[in-house]
């Protein structure tokens, strides 16, 4: 273990680096517990229900940070691979719903369609629909990542780019409204793999679901920080020209990073789908892809628990808000995206870091 | 452990039994809330009875269905001064759709299970209407919807207080062969109800002799209609049926007016220009175009002064009133009836009383009642002709109200068309 | 052949129509790469300009040119106001200034709904432009729209002109090239930033101003435009302005020919896929600054 | 033969001739210096060596054409650089630095996973450099001249065999410009070095050979004595200090 011949300046490092093994074990030990025991006796079905909706954004947060935060890609099109994996698992559940042979309801009020559109046959079967979740968005993140990061278009020109992808996402979809479902997207969804999804008990199951696939992904971003590719991304962030001269190939690194995060919003969309039991273009376009963006920024984008922290607190900020003072949440909203960007860019997970360092140099003084 | 609907997957299973001992400590069966599934639970206990409003308050629908949100407080608060429901004063509990439609599912649930609400008056997108259809079926719920709508629903636990297709858009069109327009175009938003409706169109036309020369979508908010005017002027039909939404009318007309288009020899009738909207246009732009609603502010009746007299003291004399106002502020006195007739707030009781027949009330757009099997109204069509005032005046109606039919299963030329 | 042209033209206009708002963008984006998702909102500054000018002065036609130089000084000013309160703290940081923006658009739009309600508002346009000019019998093009192209092409004529010829364009072109030289040189980059940034701000007034002939006036009436103005900036290169005149032309006729022979939605789609598509084959848009540095 | 090879080398932007017609060969083991006044192209000449400017024209090293390679092609060939302005990655530590730098050539395997102990040639590297000391140090946190040395670690560990600086000895003080110039003659022990400097006292100590170029050509090239006593040179130097 190096940790143990680090010298004390090492603090100073923590910026670049994910949590140790030890306090990141605690650290899961901890969300488990508040996630499996203590939310679920606190809260009642409603709340809960709440919190697993605001777990799916968390998701989707943490492949923010990792891209944004530790990669410097801002994605400003998150809500393209959210909807994607959502679409992917409504689709199958409006079939399953609609047992063999039949036609989900919608198609036959608006789509007069005869026969299954080809494209839809394939999510019948579970396991394909399952995958294609994760594996479709991951997909077309890594056919337009290929473009875009190939061809060195980063930045800001990224950002507009990812957004004008959700703009043409979102109308393309509403226009199809036969096989989609237009505008109302995919609503009135039953039965979960074979459970129904208006008993009580089986929607806290999937608040359990949600909230392993949390951790889980925290897991899987936390491996990727602390490994060696984690620190390359931060390199290729910083410097992308200079990891050229070392011989490696940026766009391949960060085409890495983009694939996972979209991955992980396509999960966060799959789950999303019997948590709130609706997808539509509404949850693709460019707004609702902009405020997942909020979350990140308030928690802290480079740290690992800061986006999803970050994502919880400002869903429940905009549910207890707007429930009293609509108009005010609008306000808020904006002065969120204005103060911790200007006046706190490591978000609340920077200041908890700075109150550590603070701690730990009082405490070499007095010793 | 879990309650098991038809087949299971073996994959989720396994994940699931996975997570089935962690789980084992937090899904109580005696959860006291899980008593829901059997059905809403109604808080009947104080002097007082609450009901939910549910309406975008912010977002781009908060335009339309503030004005909503105004008539349904109107309407309680009078029935207030009048003593109330069985005795009990209305409380409402006011939540925000956002103009987001999971939001939108989110809050009926809140209203439903945290403030025990006896019914929820709302909605105004068939988006928003069809994302908390679920969660009122789900909780046996009631929700008014008070929004003129595509058709082709019927949910159990929603009454339609606005028109269904055959009572506006129907005699529309009914209108338009009377005055001998032989060929139409249509314009709308991309969204159901005007695909939908347009959908009727086409096999209303197609039956009736007419042409529809070309269809056009744009999309919900857009703001860029030069290419759109170009079709419709090439395409030089006798009439427009237009269903586009909110912003877009706007850019719409100016365009059409541009394109040297004039209601002399192409007349629009449009869908969803209320009031309201012809203030926000202007009517330099919208001078002697039609429109197609069951009521205008305009319409004739003590019912309606007393209606607008009221509002215009609430809320302002600038302020006009509306077709979808209108159908939400006469939700909460159907209600109230079905209420009073059942003697009871219990939604089976409440929906049993309206089953039986004979629910009525003296409407500002006159005479309406509640049809049993379907939960829609019988409504009177009313064509209308913007003025240079801006109110629209009444230029013919139905007669008579017209009998709700969702599916249109009473016209020959729309079998197959749900 | 008629039909060509007429749908010709109609790019021509929804190219002169994205000319217009883009080319603020091309000034604080392109110059001062800036990115500023408050331009929209700016852009309905200039357009409540116009509804309150003609509630104080009436007349269409004359507060429609009074409010063409009022718009500009007003939506400058909150330009001016958003750069000194917010961006210049964030210049090394674009990004950032992208998310601050966005909450700054956010703030805006409510407060246009607070201060004159969330209704569209309505203004009256002069009868000279609510008609069309026949060229020939079936040739007709919108008044208002030849309007707008006049007045889009007279601002990047006025905005080259300034930018080549005075000591403040030049100024502006030294800061933009390489700041830290003109700094060292002497330049008060600070000053330039703030007058760039006024300019930027001032044509999206006037893009506001506009805006009221052919469209609606609210709250929400920038979000719906900004996005393509940005793809305009982008595809057409930094620092040009030459790029984003004929960008703006050509992704008009191409969205006009597209829309007309299929569908709004199929459009949109096509639209993007030929803009990552002509990114693949120049990356940095239609013309790039060479320069030496390494970013 | 090995070494660097440089042909007819052209560098246009936007009709500006950068670079026009540079010819340079510099041996293996060789320590060449390249100075010239600002303008005379030096550093567009390594930019086109190492493939971040178009040009034309002929490269080799060790045989290997590096003309329209891609940048990290050529410096997978051995091919290492430095910037004027230091560009290490200030948000990582030394060690992480270096551990980037010694690694392009990991499978995806390794990178996903945490280093475990620290690589034998960055440990050399370190102490070669020596900046192991501050190994767990922010590099942003560096003095300026650390900076230099530790992205002179970096080209080490990074196994590449032309060594190309651009002043790597600016803002230095003396004792560490002398501790550099000692660590070039080290390192010209198994690298050929390219470095670009305007510091004529640093020349004179540490470089075997010269190449001066001026407006996008070669000058003049030979030793330090013979460049100095070059007329063409003293007539584009007049004015500077060449003499003193």
């Amino acid at each position: 273990m190096t940790t143990l011949q680090d010298p004390p300046v090492a603090v100073e490092a923590s910026a670049a680096k994910a949590p140790r093994r030890f306090h990141a074990l605690i650290g899961f030990g901890l969300a488990a517990v508040v996630l499996f025991a203590l939310a679920p006796v606190a809260l009642g079905d409603f709340r809960l229900g709440l919190l697993a909706k605001y777990l799916c954004l968390a998701i989707v947060a943490v492949g923010i940070g990792l891209a944004w935060g530790r990669g410097g890609m801002l994605t400003l099109g998150q809500g393209v691979f959210f909807g994607l994996g959502g679409y992917a698992m409504a689709m199958h559940l409006k079939l399953a719903d609609a047992g063999p042979g039949e036609l989900p309801d919608f198609m036959q009020l608006y789509g007069q369609l005869d026969a299954l559109p080809w494209w839809w046959k394939p999510f019948a079967n579970p396991a394909f629909a399952l995958a294609a979740t994760v594996l479709l968005p991951m997909l077309v993140a890594f056919l337009l990542g290929l473009l875009i990061f190939r061809r060195r278009v980063r930045g800001a020109y990224f950002a507009i780019l990812s957004q004008a992808l959700c703009a043409a996402l979102a109308i393309f979809l509403i226009g199809q409204q036969g096989t989609t479902g237009g505008t109302n997207g995919l609503t009135d969804i039953q039965g979960f793999f074979g459970y129904d999804l208006n008993d009580p008990i089986n929607r806290r199951m999937i608040y359990f679901i949600v909230a392993a696939a949390l951790l889980a992904v925290l897991g899987v971003a936390w491996q990727l920080m602390r490994s060696r590719f984690g620190e390359l991304l931060v390199a290729v962030r910083d410097g992308e020209e200079r990891v050229r001269f070392l011989g490696y190939d940026p766009a391949n690194v960060k085409l890495v990073a983009y694939v996972v995060a979209a991955g992980m919003a396509g999960l966060a969309g799959a789950l999303f789908v019997p948590a709130v039991g609706i997808i539509s273009p509404a949850m693709i376009g460019v707004v609702p892809s902009i405020e997942f963006v909020i979350g990140v920024a308030v928690g802290g984008r480079a740290s690992l628990i800061g986006p999803a922290l970050g994502a919880i607190a400002v869903a429940w900020a905009k549910t207890a808000l707007s429930e009293k003072l609509p108009s005010a949440w609008t306000y808020f909203e904006g002065l969120l995206f204005i103060l911790p960007v200007v006046f706190l860019p490591g978000g609340l997970a920077s200041l908890a870091m700075y109150l550590r360092r603070r701690r730990s140099t009082s405490t070499e003084v007095t010793s | 452990m879990f309650r098991i609907r038809g087949r299971r997957s073996a994959t989720i299973v396994a994940t699931v039994a996975a997570l089935a001992a962690l789980t084992a400590c937090g899904a109580k069966t005696d959860d006291s809330s899980s008593a829901s599934a059997a059905g809403a639970t109604i808080d009947t206990s104080g002097s007082s009875i609450k009901v939910g409003l549910l309406n975008s308050l912010s977002g781009t629908m908060a335009i339309s269905e503030v004005t909503v949100r105004d008539s349904l407080k109107l309407a309680i608060e009078e029935i207030n001064a009048g003593g109330g429901v069985l005795g009990k004063q209305i409380e409402p509990v006011s939540e925000d759709g956002a103009s987001d439609w999971p939001t939108f599912a989110e809050k009926s649930q809140k209203l439903i299970s945290q403030d025990k609400v006896a019914a929820v008056f709302g909605c105004w997108t068939s988006a928003s209407r069809k994302a908390v259809k679920p969660v009122f079926e789900k909780n046996k719920s009631l929700l008014f919807y008070p929004v003129q709508y595509e058709g082709l629903e019927q949910s159990p636990y929603i009454f339609y207080t606005g028109a269904t297709t055959n009572q506006q858009i129907v005699p529309g069109l009914d209108y338009l062969k009377a005055q001998g327009k032989t060929s139409l175009y249509l314009v709308g938003s991309d969204y159901v109800f005007p695909r939908t409706a347009n959908k009727i169109i086409k096999a209303y036309a197609e039956a009736n002799g007419m042409k529809v020369l070309g269809e056009d979508y744009a999309p919900l908010g857009s703001t860029e209609f030069s290419t759109i005017a170009n079709k419709v002027k090439a395409a030089g039909a006798s009439a427009i049926f237009n269903t586009l939404n909110g912003d877009s009318n706007v850019a719409f007309f100016k365009e059409y007016k541009s394109a040297g288009l004039t209601a002399e020899k192409m007349p629009v009738v449009s869908v969803s220009i209320a009031e309201e909207e012809v203030k926000s246009i202007g009517t330099q732009y919208l001078a002697g175009q039609l429109t197609a609603w069951n009521y205008y502010q305009t319409t004739e009746g003590a019912a309606n002064e007393k209606f607008v007299k009221a509002y215009k003291a609430k809320y302002g004399a600038d302020k006009p009133t509306s077709d979808p106002m209108e159908a939400a502020y006469t939700s909460v006195y159907l209600w109230k009836a079905m209420v009073e007739k059942a003697g009871s707030f219990d939604v089976e009781k409440v929906k049993a009383a309206a089953a039986a027949g004979g629910i009525t009330y003296d409407a500002p757009e006159g005479k309406v009642t509640v049809d049993g099997p379907t939960q829609h109204i019988y409504k009177t069509a009313r064509i209308g002709k913007v003025g240079d005032d801006g109110l629209i005046k009444e230029v013919w109606n139905s007669g008579e109200p017209i009998k709700p039919d969702p599916y249109l299963k009473g016209y020959s030329w729309a079998t197959g068309l749900s | 052949m008629t039909l060509v042209l007429s749908q010709l033209f109609t790019g021509i206009s929804i190219g002169a129509v994205l000319l217009l708002i883009a080319l603020g963008l091309s000034l604080t984006f392109g110059q001062m790469n800036v990115i500023n998702m408050a331009h929209g909102e700016l852009i309905m500054a200039g357009a409540y300009t116009v509804y309150m000018l003609q509630k104080v002065i009436g007349g269409a036609g004359f507060s429609l040119l009074v409010a063409l130089p009022v718009a500009f000084v007003v939506a400058g000013l909150m330009g001016v106001l958003i750069e000194v309160l917010l961006i210049r703290r964030l210049y090394a940081r674009p990004l950032d200034t992208l998310l601050v923006t966005w909450g700054v658009s956010l703030l805006l739009q409510q407060a246009a709904r607070d201060l004159f309600g969330a209704p569209n508002v309505q203004t009256r346009a002069p009868s000279a432009l609510t008609g069309s000019i026949h060229l020939t019998d079936d040739l007709a093009i919108s008044s208002s729209r030849v309007f707008i192209l006049a007045l889009a092409l007279i601002a990047v004529a006025a905005v080259t002109v300034v930018l080549k010829t005075t000591p403040l364009g030049r100024r502006i072109r030294a800061v933009m090239q390489n700041r830290d030289l003109a700094a060292v040189s002497g330049l008060a980059t600070g000053r330039v930033d703030r007058l760039t940034f006024f300019i930027g701000s001032g044509l999206a007034g006037i893009a506001g101003v506009a805006l009221t002939l052919i469209g609606p006036i609210g709250p929400t009436m920038g979000t719906n435009i900004i996005v393509n103005a940005f793809l305009v900036v982008v595809v057409g290169g930094i620092g040009q302005l030459k790029g984003t005149v004929i960008v703006a032309f050509v992704l008009g006729i191409v969205q006009s020919m597209v829309e007309y022979t299929t569908t709004v939605s199929v459009a949109s789609v096509i639209v993007f896929v030929v803009i990552v598509a002509f990114l693949q084959w120049r990356p940095q848009g239609l013309f790039t600054l060479r320069t030496r540095s390494l970013a | 033969m090995s070494g660097l090879v440089v042909r007819d080398l052209q560098v246009v932007f936007d009709g500006f001739v950068a670079v026009g017609g540079v010819d340079l060969t510099v041996p293996s083991g060789d320590v060449r210096f390249i100075i010239g006044p600002n303008g005379a192209g030096k550093t567009t000449l390594i930019d086109a060596i190492t493939g971040l400017a178009r040009a034309t024209g002929a490269v080799t090293f060790d045989e290997h054409e590096l003309l329209g390679r891609k940048v990290h092609k050529i410096a997978r060939l051995g091919v290492g650089r430095t910037f004027q302005n230091s560009t290490v990655f200030e948000e990582l530590t030394v060690l992480q630095n270096l551990d980037i730098a010694a690694g392009w050539h990991r499978g995806p395997l390794t990178l996903l996973r945490r280093r475990s102990s620290v690589p034998p040639e960055v440990q050399n590297a370190l102490e070669t450099v020596r900046l192991t000391a501050v190994r767990d140090q922010l590099a942003g946190t560096l003095p300026h001249g650390q900076k230099q040395w530790l992205e002179i670690g970096m080209l080490l560990v990074q196994n590449a065999k032309l060594f190309l600086l651009d002043e790597p000895v600016a803002g230095m003080s003396h004792e560490e410009r002398d501790a550099t110039g000692e660590l070039l003659g080290e390192l010209s022990r198994e690298h050929t070095v390219v470095v670009i400097e305007h510091d004529m006292d640093f020349l004179r100590r540490f470089a075997r050979s010269v190449t001066v170029m001026h407006a996008g050509k070669v000058l003049s090239e030979g030793t330090v004595a013979q460049v100095q006593a070059d007329p063409k040179v003293q007539e584009v130097y007049l004015g500077h200090p060449v003499e003193a």
